[in-house]
């Protein structure tokens, strides 16, 4: 005999993804970092537990209000969002990005580029 | 989540001290709780899918099963969207009438949360002392309602029941009565040696971090939030004088002790809306149109949210709830419980929380 | 009828273990239940005691619509009751599924398709006596004379 | 100290607390008169409106049968001449979830539930519903399945409901010129019958409830 309550909970965490906020929220997300909506939502659904999803649209709007304040850089890579509001990824990895970014745009003086290269390897490292 | 630890704990889906199905894995080294996560999905019913395309006659009904212990607001805050979007003013006696019963189911809800951390707490006595004091709100509900649990209180445009001269009468007594009852057990609560040693300075949770987790509600209020009290922006309760309560300690005890608060204010706001209870009509009528809002209200656990959108016959289109427990649950399973140092507290705080498991899946 | 058996007729009706389990219900049955065990009510001077343990009760009180979740952890907690045992339906939902047996939500009622279901509570919720009631006029019947029945 | 201690044995040992403890139990209990509970008869004719069915939120919870007074499962508070049959409402407990609405758009008063009625009186309040077609044209096929199970078209123009073409423009919708035209709205009863004889799900009637307080003259 297995173990007697777990159970595959990917299509429970799947429903709550579907009502009209969170679609919403999750295109935008997506959007933002130039990936495709379904692989953001099963990458999603392997890092988050279900709590955390119901709360998606709530912690977003947190962030847009209170996070990343007084970092301009940071708020363009959502440096915040990806580890503490919407946490898809490891924050010691978010910071090494965090730096890496910060280096390549002060070397090629425009933050536009380097922010846009961050989202890249934040996009590589979600995906992964 | 990654495993952090050896020892991981579940508690739940079915355990003594959570009425509803939910389940907490912790992870633990020794007794100290390091992480947890929550595993949800058995109250699962869709209930938001199930109100599109649906009258408001019908959805109302939908909304208030939402949650059985704060039905009430979940039947307000639908309707009163519903006004919003189709433009239906309120006579003044109704949106009165609103606030009493409003405040009756506040009542009820928040004792019952008190009895569920003082049953955790393993009190039983001063529990079922809560109990027996909700027994008599309820009384006063059924009176004023004719049910309850699940009133059907309230329409588009006014109540469905008016408030006699006898039955507010009956209501002002039996408010005296459940205020002296509320005041002994609060006392009881307060000064009982055990009770805060297992209650004070339990899973405390400061400001700044309930900033962050955006949580709401009593919850919010203990931890020094007095503005997350949505009832100082209602119209009705600015004219009743409303003045939100609030604590600092941000422990298991001040939440507890911000709803044994709030139940007072609540028996003070009653009375105040007894005194000044206009004289009128109790429904304006008004037809549903199409339209699109999120209108917020002050449940009993905090902030509830509505996002509609109606089509032009008043049909609901799309609607996303945003319970207060969302919010709640959430921040204290990934906060508050981080840290705990004894396994025996993870319950206590997870009910000091006031979860609603029925309101956060829907 | 053997003096073995009257006296477990006795003590049968006398003490009655009952544990509920919530299949998705929203929570109105829940809080009635519980409200059941107030002084008001005081289920316990019946000699109805509420356990949370299935292995120790005699009566399952079964709430909720039987949400996905559930369907086969309902039959295992079942299975875990020892006999003689029997099911009440409190309330609506696991009897209909109420408003929520609408298409596209998740349920799956009625709960009579996973585990035999032997009375009834309607209403939504039942009052505290209705459901007093049910268990106090059900637990007699049901438990009188159950070895006998067996042979 | 050791008084107290005598005086609790002298106290738990009565015979009086004794008998309390063992064998009191609380009152019993009764339900209030105020509590909404099932809708009961009230002997009233029913007309067959099917109001009450229209406004019940919960699927399967009421429905107007021709029954006999004594088939009715629910106890009637005045009786009729017995063995009559009459249309009358059945409720179905385990559907209904006793929120009154049936008691309170009943325009006949057939059915009683707490103070619902009582309370109605009083304050003079009522239901009104609206009912409107909508017609979704890119899914209508034109059949005229609606216009010909239509009962009020049926009354209207008996020949329409035989299959027969149109005689008039009294009837509520019409499939003229290749179109489906809903012509008299205001004469639908909302009984929803075009809804499931349409094949293709194109017609939906929706109905508009409002809360009101009834005018002085309508008494």
């Amino acid at each position: 005999m297995g173990y007697l309550y777990e159970k595959d909970l990917r299509m429970m965490k799947y429903h709550i993804l579907q009502s009209p906020r969170h679609m919403s929220l999750v295109s935008r997300l997506a959007d933002d970092l130039g990936m495709r909506v379904p692989d953001l939502q099963k990458a999603m659904i392997r890092r988050c537990d279900m709590a955390y999803l119901e709360n998606l649209p709530a912690r977003y709007e947190t962030w847009l209000e209170e996070g990343d304040r007084d970092d301009e850089l940071a708020r363009a890579i959502g440096r915040e969002l990806y580890t503490i509001y919407v946490p898809l990824l490891d924050p010691d990895k978010m910071q090494e990005l965090h730096l890496k970014v910060k280096t390549m745009a002060d070397e090629s003086g425009s933050p536009q580029e380097a922010a846009s290269a961050g989202i890249c390897m934040i996009r590589e490292e979600i995906l992964t | 989540m990654k495993k952090l630890v050896d020892v991981s704990i579940p508690i739940g889906p079915v355990h003594p001290c959570w009425k509803e199905p939910v389940r907490i894995k912790c992870e633990t080294s020794g007794e100290r709780v390091l992480s947890a996560e929550v595993e949800l999905g058995y109250m699962k019913k869709g209930i938001e899918k199930i109100m599109r395309g649906r009258p408001w006659q019908e959805v109302m009904f939908l909304a208030e099963r939402v949650c059985g212990i704060c039905s009430v607001i979940h039947n307000m805050v639908f309707i009163e969207a519903m006004e919003e979007i189709s433009g239906i003013s309120l006579p003044p006696r109704a949106a009165y009438l609103r606030v009493i019963v409003n405040e009756l189911d506040r009542m009820q809800s928040h004792l019952i949360a008190n009895f569920s951390y003082c049953y955790t707490i393993e009190h039983e006595t001063l529990a079922m002392y809560l109990l027996d004091v909700r027994e008599q709100v309820l009384d006063q509900l059924e009176r004023v309602t004719g049910a309850r649990i699940n009133t059907a209180y309230m329409i588009p445009g006014g109540v469905r029941f008016d408030l006699m001269e006898e039955d507010s009468g009956a209501l002002r007594t039996a408010l005296r009565e459940i205020e002296t009852g509320v005041k002994r057990y609060m006392k009881m609560f307060s000064s009982g040696p055990l009770i805060s040693l297992r209650s004070r300075g339990i899973a405390v949770f400061s400001r700044e971090d309930a900033i962050k987790a955006r949580v709401v509600g009593p919850t919010a209020r203990a931890s020094g939030i007095p503005e997350s009290d949505l009832r100082s922006r209602h119209p009705t309760y600015i004219k009743l004088g409303f003045q939100p309560v609030w604590r600092e300690e941000g422990d298991n005890f001040a939440r507890v002790m911000v709803r044994f608060d709030e139940i007072l204010q609540s028996i003070d706001l009653i009375q105040k809306a007894l005194d000044t209870l206009p004289e009128g009509d109790i429904r304006g009528g008004g037809i549903c149109k199409a339209g699109e809002t999120a209108y917020s209200g002050e449940a009993p656990r905090g902030e509830l949210r509505y996002f509609i959108k109606t089509d032009e016959y008043g049909r609901v289109v799309d609607i996303t709830i945003q319970t207060p427990s969302i919010m709640n649950i959430e921040a204290c399973t990934h906060s508050m419980l981080k840290g705990v140092t004894s396994l025996a507290d993870v319950t206590s705080t997870f009910i000091s929380a006031d979860p609603c498991i029925a309101c956060m899946e829907r | 009828m053997s003096l073995l058996q009257q006296i477990k007729n006795k003590v049968r009706s006398k003490s009655i273990h009952v544990t509920f389990v919530d299949v998705g219900s929203c929570n109105g049955c829940d809080i009635e239940v519980l409200a059941c065990l107030a002084p008001r009510y005081d289920i316990e001077q019946y000699g109805i005691y509420v356990h949370n343990n299935p292995r120790e009760a005699d009566i399952l009180l079964v709430m909720g619509v039987m949400t996905p979740q559930w369907e086969d952890k309902l039959r295992i907690l079942w299975n875990k009751i020892p006999d003689p045992k029997v099911a009440i339906a409190v309330g609506n939902c696991p009897i209909s599924g109420c408003v929520f047996n609408r298409r596209e939500s998740y349920v799956d009622p009625p709960v009579s398709k996973h585990i035999p279901i032997a009375a009834e509570v309607p209403g939504c919720p039942p009052r505290p006596t209705e459901i007093l009631n049910a268990i106090l006029s059900l637990a007699p019947v049901v438990f009188r004379d159950y070895e006998e029945k067996m042979k | 100290m050791n008084l107290s201690v005598i005086w609790y044995l002298r106290e738990f040992l009565s015979f009086e607390w004794v008998h309390k403890f063992l064998f009191v139990k609380t009152a019993p209990l009764t339900t209030p008169p105020y509590f909404r509970d099932y809708p009961l008869l009230t002997g009233k004719e029913c007309t067959h409106c099917l109001a009450c069915m229209m406004i019940c939120p919960v699927p399967g919870g009421i429905e107007v049968l021709m029954t006999r007074e004594d088939a009715c499962h629910l106890p009637v508070t005045q009786s009729r001449p017995p063995g009559s049959d009459t249309w009358n409402p059945v409720i179905y407990p385990g559907h209904c979830i006793r929120c009154g609405l049936c008691v309170e758009v009943c325009p006949e008063g057939v059915l009683m539930s707490g103070r619902v009625i009582e309370f109605q009186f009083i304050d003079n309040t009522a239901f009104t519903s609206t009912f409107q077609l909508e017609v979704d044209h890119t899914l209508c096929m034109r059949c005229g399945n609606c216009s010909i199970a239509c009962p009020v078209n049926k009354e209207v123009d008996p020949a329409l409901g035989g299959g027969a073409p149109p005689s008039s423009m009294e009837s509520v919708m019409l499939v003229t010129g290749g179109e489906l035209k809903i012509l008299n709205e205001d004469k639908c009863t909302g009984c929803k019958t075009c809804e499931t004889a349409c094949p293709n799900m194109a017609i939906r009637v929706v109905r508009q409830v409002e809360g009101i307080h009834q005018e002085d003259e309508e008494e």
